[in-house]
């Protein structure tokens, strides 16, 4: 794994690679370079299998981070190839002419977080959430309870809090 | 004996066929069930889903032909039964039958499916279609070592009446035809495991695959219909293959013993064996069944 | 494919013949396994109520409903079950403080639906509303050694009782920060607390404030109840503590020792900025008789509020009962002048050695001033009632305490017998100790009936006083080499109709005798009414033991308004922050109607 | 004391506090027909826009009769639409064979007379249940199992789970349960068959009666309503 990352640090602008185990890695790679970076891996370094994309929201700092999760099968060896991306404008280069299934993760990445990828065959489409009028979901700025409350109906609640209700009862004029 | 009483008996034994059938599906359930581990429904319960589907409240028909489906059905179910003779030497059960009936048997059996394709197929759902092509393709296939096999029957015994085919079988129990001529009933018997339509050969209705096949739109009392020909059609087919192979029965104790046998065979192989897809099933009726049927027609018409 | 792989599938036949897997659950009910998480059950005797079954439910499945009125420790609430929302966790279960809530092994409940909202009827109280499986015996509950609070408490430095016997320093060191935050940490934040609190201070609130570390904010919730944090911080009788919800199962959160980090940890200088009291003056001059903690109290808020006060104190130091009756090495000097300073900070004025009645006449006070408050405390000790107890030699306790405050000489002798088991006799019995004697402590009932401090009672046995128990002072008389002998007779303990505890009765003909130096009388203290006279009193409607007054502490005439000891029954010193405070309220409300 | 605290999020909370739209009673153009104003214009012609009538019921004794044989052989429709779904499985293989009791999973909603919700039900799950469950023919009925169709269960602050399923089919019974084992479940269809020999179980002429109600509640929440009115 080290020596991979030395020697694709000639090549590409990667930086924050860490080791978690022996046969997993992560590293970080510019916007720019990702789709380069994966052909690369795919084409010459034998990680041919696209294990998933995912994403996370840094909503402090206002990016998004996908992390596209490779593996090699004659090494076995998984690499993570992390991309960060502004939240303002969520757009990123496709994948799904590498790997074919990449344009299932790419709605879902569209559906879920609002990621765009220009070129994706139906990335608009809905997937999961058929007729959703909401913002995506999986935004940590969405607030899911509160949508869940204003739309479903739920069973009235009257819990009592201990301590407000031992004052009303006991001493309510202190 | 007259018409009008002649017809008041065929009645009278379509309604022992009829019980007897929907109780052989019972059994066969409860058999099925004991294979399985399970101790299965009662063995009632194909009379109770009759009742049931006859007191649906609504059904929803797709059009003429979807509603004249389950009648061709049950017209071939009826018209397969009437011109068998059911007990040999009975005055009451002998039905309609008349010389060259079996080639009207073999018609009836035809009829019945193509009327079902028809009404499937008017109700517009693809998994019926798909099950409609693939039960007539089946059908095709099992039809030839079957064919053959009454052809060498009629070859064996230079006739085309059941009556007298079952005549001829009279005596003793090594004048059946299963005796006489055994290659013929192989092949007639394997093609009756396709006609039963239990495993192997039950991709007509893959349950889970193409929902229930060819009735998947039929519901209500349609189904009740289709479920009444079951014990119907299924009846007449053990009856026949009774007529023309085991000697036929004198008695209707012999004829449950019998037909009871006869069925066990699908159930036999059905409880064992997994499903064939239908090239499978095609390419296997036409070969071994259809090669055994051609060797006993050879063997009679030298 | 040979024969064999044809004919190998029918071997599935051979089961045909055999016994089927079906199991006859059509007839009966199957129970479910002896630790299937089922249905709730709740023992509401046991169950306080504490709402934190409600506060772990990952589903919000649990809402508390009342079900009966609240107590001190039960809040009378009751977790009411969603099984709409219940996954059948049993985290509710596993951290039930008191362990009333655990599970039966019934899981088959079904409802029709068609005619009625199932949501209410897939709801209930379990113990309340009657359930088939009440009764069961079997179901989940807690296992033994799984354990999601955290039940012992964080040991408190404590100086060795060897060591402690030499001087009067302070025998609790105090949490350091790391112990302090993982014994606040044990917290669950019930609030049950804060009810028995008299008080009521926001006990969770500066719990949680200590465990994320946020000092200043939690003096802030200290002071919003209570001026004397530091003093209560070290000698409070923290009924919260009998009360914690973690006590049932387990020691109950050093609530105690937490207020006391809190004050620990900022120093007195720091205080005004950190407490920020802005005061607008306002006008009004109230005056307050005694300056013990129901007084500093009082004077306090009132200042806080913006009124001119004035605390006549007839000694010659601040504190009252905390200073003259609470010895050192429980609470040291400095921590009491630390919280005083800061009330006199706020402007308050104090006039010490002006003893109302004497210096001054309460007559010409209630004319001065626009309103006063009255807590004096109780500081006229009760009598044992005995022969020869007017003998040189018997002392009361209170006044030993006092002589030990005040710097003077007490001559203590070799052995020294206490009479009684309150708080009052610990602390004599220890201070007497620490003078070097040896001490021997006569109580009338048994051990466990002692009203001291359990704490105190330990303490005491570390530091070898002897405890006499169930023990009935006779007589007193002096033998010839000028000591004091003490006759008391065995008592034996009988349950007598309609009192609260057993009552020691004298065994007849049993009596004892005990030779020591000094004799010291504890068996309580009541009020001196010596000092009330003049016109003003004369308005005043007093009852049998002390003056009549509303739970506001408002006497019968308007002005005048009493607290501390001689108010409450409880007589310690929380109870008098409280009643200073409740006053302070109402004497507020005297002249701004509108405001509370 | 609560950690859960509903956010402030003016953003979801002004867009949730639209005006709601009309009432499915309000739009319809008369008594008897469906608005099926979902589908494309070509497809209008290809479903049938009457509104369903309530089904009559025949001669009591009869209808007793037919009671029985129906609670006798009830065909559920095999539709896995919860984690729920994973205790049918148990209760039609050997352990506990339920075709004991008649009943037999069926694939197709036209031949079944049950559906078993199966638990949470998301809105995507949600129009295909109420496409199923109308194209099955009366009388029909629904077990719901599990917490998750009673109150929301587990999923009480999703965003895409409907949270209490009688608000949208009616249901005949509820076993709750997280999930329900098989033998909780076996009660469920033991109560259900109970109801259907006294002749309570009438979900199917209660949806009819209600079918303005149930159809607001139901478009509320499909927002992509590209289906007939009802589902012949």
């Amino acid at each position: 794994m080290e020596t991979l990352y030395k020697e694709l640090k000639q090549y590409f602008d990667v930086d924050e690679f860490s080791v978690q185990k022996a046969s997993l890695a992560f590293l970080r790679v510019p916007k720019s370079q990702l789709v380069s970076l994966l052909t690369h891996m795919k084409d010459i370094r034998g990680y041919t299998h696209l294990v998933m994309v995912t994403c996370v929201d840094y909503l402090e700092q206002d990016s998004f981070l996908l992390t596209y999760l490779l593996h090699n099968y004659s090494t076995h060896c998984d690499l993570g190839i992390q991309v960060s991306i502004s939240r303002q404008n969520p757009v990123m280069d496709g994948i799904h002419h590498l790997w074919e299934q990449g344009r299932v993760y790419q709605r879902e990445l569209f559906e879920m977080f609002g990621i765009d990828f220009p070129g994706s065959p139906d990335v608009h489409e809905p997937m999961i959430l058929e007729g959703w009028q909401g913002p995506p979901p999986m935004r940590r700025d969405f607030d899911t309870k509160a949508y869940s409350e204003a739309t479903y109906s739920h069973r009235p609640r009257d819990h009592k809090e201990p301590e407000e209700y031992m004052k009303q009862q006991l001493y309510p004029e202190d | 004996m007259n018409l009008a009483y002649k017809i008041f008996w065929a009645f009278i034994s379509l309604g022992v066929v009829t019980v007897w059938g929907l109780t052989l599906n019972g059994i066969v359930h409860k058999i099925f069930a004991r294979v399985q581990g399970r101790l299965g429904p009662p063995v009632w319960q194909p009379f109770l889903d009759i009742i049931k589907n006859n007191s649906i409240r609504t059904a929803i028909s797709h059009g003429v032909m979807f509603y004249l489906g389950p009648v061709f059905r049950i017209a071939g179910g009826i018209g397969t039964y009437m011109f068998i003779p059911v007990l040999f030497g009975s005055v009451y059960f002998s039905n309609f039958s008349m010389s060259g009936d079996v080639l009207l048997v073999m018609y009836f059996i035809f009829f019945g499916q193509l009327g079902m394709a028809l009404g499937a197929g008017e109700g517009g759902h693809p998994y019926s279609a798909i099950a409609v092509s693939r039960g007539l393709a089946q059908m095709t296939a099992f039809e030839v070592p079957f064919a053959l096999s009454v052809i060498s029957l009629a070859l064996q015994y230079k006739t085309l009446s059941i009556t007298e085919i079952v005549a001829a079988q009279q005596g003793s129990f090594l004048n059946w035809t299963l005796f006489t001529n055994p290659l013929a009933v192989i092949a007639a018997m394997i093609a009756m495991l396709g006609m039963n339509m239990y495993n192997p050969f039950s991709l007509v209705i893959a349950p889970q695959e193409i929902p229930i096949g060819p009735p998947t739109e039929y519901q209500a009392s349609f189904l009740g219909l289709l479920a009444t020909n079951r014990g119907i059609f299924g009846g007449a087919k053990l009856v026949l293959f009774m007529n023309l192979y085991f000697g036929g029965a004198t008695n209707l104790v012999e004829l449950i013993v019998k037909t009871f046998w006869i069925y066990m065979l699908s159930v036999f192989v059905g409880a064992a064996y997994p499903r064939f897809r239908t090239e499978d099933s095609i390419r296997f009726f036409l070969k071994y069944p259809t090669a055994l049927g051609i060797i006993s027609v050879l063997l009679f018409s030298l | 494919m040979n024969l064999k792989d044809i004919l190998s599938p029918l071997y599935v036949w051979k089961r045909a013949f055999e016994k089927p897997y079906s199991i006859n659950t059509l007839s009966k009910e199957r129970p479910g396994a002896a630790r299937y998480r089922g249905f709730h059950k709740n023992d509401l005797d046991k169950c306080i109520g504490c709402g934190t079954c409600a506060e772990i439910c990952q589903n919000q499945s649990i809402e508390m409903v009342p079900v009966h009125s609240a107590k001190d420790g039960d809040s009378g609430l009751r977790p009411k079950i969603d099984y709409g929302r219940c996954c059948w966790c049993a985290l509710c279960v596993d951290i039930c403080p008191s362990g009333s809530l655990t599970m039966s092994n019934s899981y088959i409940w079904v409802e029709e639906g068609l005619d009625r909202d199932v949501q209410e009827t897939y709801c209930y109280i379990p113990g309340a509303d009657q359930k088939p499986w009440d009764s069961e015996e079997l179901g989940y509950h807690r296992p033994e050694g799984y354990e999601l609070l955290r039940l012992e408490r964080v040991p408190m430095p404590h100086l060795p009782a060897e060591e402690r016997l030499e001087s009067f320093v302070e025998m609790v060191k105090g949490y350091s920060r790391e112990l302090a935050i993982k014994e606040a940490d044990r917290c669950i934040q019930c609030g049950i607390c804060t009810a028995t609190c008299p008080a009521h201070m926001n006990i969770p609130a500066y719990i949680k404030a200590i465990r994320e570390d946020r000092i200043a904010e939690g003096l802030k919730i200290l002071y919003e109840t209570n001026p004397f944090p530091g003093v209560c911080g070290r000698v409070c009788t923290r009924r919260c503590e009998d009360v914690c919800a973690l006590s049932h199962r387990g020691e109950a959160i050093s609530i105690r020792w937490l207020k006391r980090y809190l004050t620990d940890c900022i120093e007195s200088k720091d205080y005004q900025g950190i407490l920020n009291s802005e005061v607008v003056p306002n006008g009004k001059n109230i005056a307050i008789i005694g300056s013990g903690p129901g007084g500093l109290s009082a004077a306090y808020y009132l200042a806080k509020l913006g009124y001119r006060v004035e605390i006549f104190e007839k000694n010659s130091a601040a504190g009252g009962m905390l200073r003259y009756g609470i010895p050192e090495y429980r609470l040291p000097y400095a921590s009491l002048d630390k919280d005083i300073d800061y009330i006199l900070s706020l402007g308050v004025q104090i006039h010490y050695n002006t003893a109302v009645g004497k210096q001054v006449r309460f007559d010409d006070i209630y004319a001065r001033f626009d309103a006063v408050f009255i807590s004096t405390g109780l500081f006229e000790p009760f009598i044992i009632g005995i022969k020869g107890e007017d003998t040189p030699g018997v002392i009361s306790g209170l006044k030993l305490l006092d002589d030990v405050t005040n710097g003077r000489e007490v001559r203590l002798g070799k052995h020294v017998i206490v009479v009684g088991g309150g708080n009052v006799a610990m602390d004599a019995a220890r201070t007497a100790k620490r003078l070097g004697s040896e001490v021997t402590v006569l109580y009338r009932r048994r051990l466990e009936d002692m009203p001291a401090d359990r704490e105190e009672i330990e303490e005491a046995q570390e530091e070898k006083v002897v405890f006499c128990c169930q023990a009935i002072p006779l007589e007193i008389e002096s033998t010839s080499d000028g000591r004091l002998a003490m006759i008391w007779g065995k008592a034996e303990m009988k349950i007598v109709e309609g009192a609260k505890r057993p009552s020691p009765v004298l065994i007849e003909g049993s009596s004892e005798r005990l030779v020591a130096d000094t004799i010291i009388a504890a068996i309580g203290q009541g009020m001196n009414f010596s000092w009330m006279d003049g016109e003003a009193f004369a308005r005043i409607k007093f009852g049998k033991w002390n003056i009549e007054a509303d739970r506001w502490g408002r006497s019968s005439d308007q002005k005048v308004f009493i607290g501390g000891d001689m108010f409450n029954r409880t007589a310690d010193a929380i109870s008098a922050i409280a009643d200073g405070h409740r006053s302070a309220r109402a004497i507020d409300k005297l002249f701004n109607p509108s405001n509370e | 004391m609560s950690d859960i605290e509903i956010k402030d999020n003016p953003d979801i909370k002004s867009e949730l506090q639209t005006p709601p739209e009309p009432g499915y009673s309000e739009w319809r153009k008369d008594e008897n027909t469906l608005y099926n104003d979902g589908l494309p214009e070509e497809e209008k012609d290809w479903f049938c826009d009457a509104r369903p009538q309530k089904a009559r019921k025949s001669v009591q004794v009869i209808e007793n009769f037919l009671n029985w044989a129906r609670s006798q052989s009830l065909w559920i429709l095999a539709f896995g639409t919860g984690c729920g779904a994973i205790e049918l499985r148990p209760l039609v293989t050997s352990r506990y064979d339920i075709s004991r009791l008649g009943m037999q999973p069926r694939p197709t909603p036209r031949q079944a007379n049950l559906i078993m919700i199966g638990g949470y039900v998301s809105i995507k799950t949600l129009k295909r249940i109420v496409r199923s469950y109308e194209q099955m023919q009366g009388p029909k009925f629904v077990v719901a199992v599990c917490s998750c169709a009673i109150n929301g269960g587990m999923y009480w602050d999703s965003y895409n789970t409907v949270k209490r399923i009688d608000e949208y089919i009616p249901v005949d019974v509820y076993v709750t349960g997280c999930m329900p084992r098989p033998e909780a479940v076996l009660a469920g269809f033991n109560k259900l068959k109970e109801l259907i020999k006294a002749g309570k179980a009438e979900g199917q002429n209660l949806y009819i009666e209600r079918f303005d109600w149930y159809k607001e509640n139901q478009k509320k929440v499909i927002k992509d309503w590209n289906m007939p009115d009802y589902n012949w």
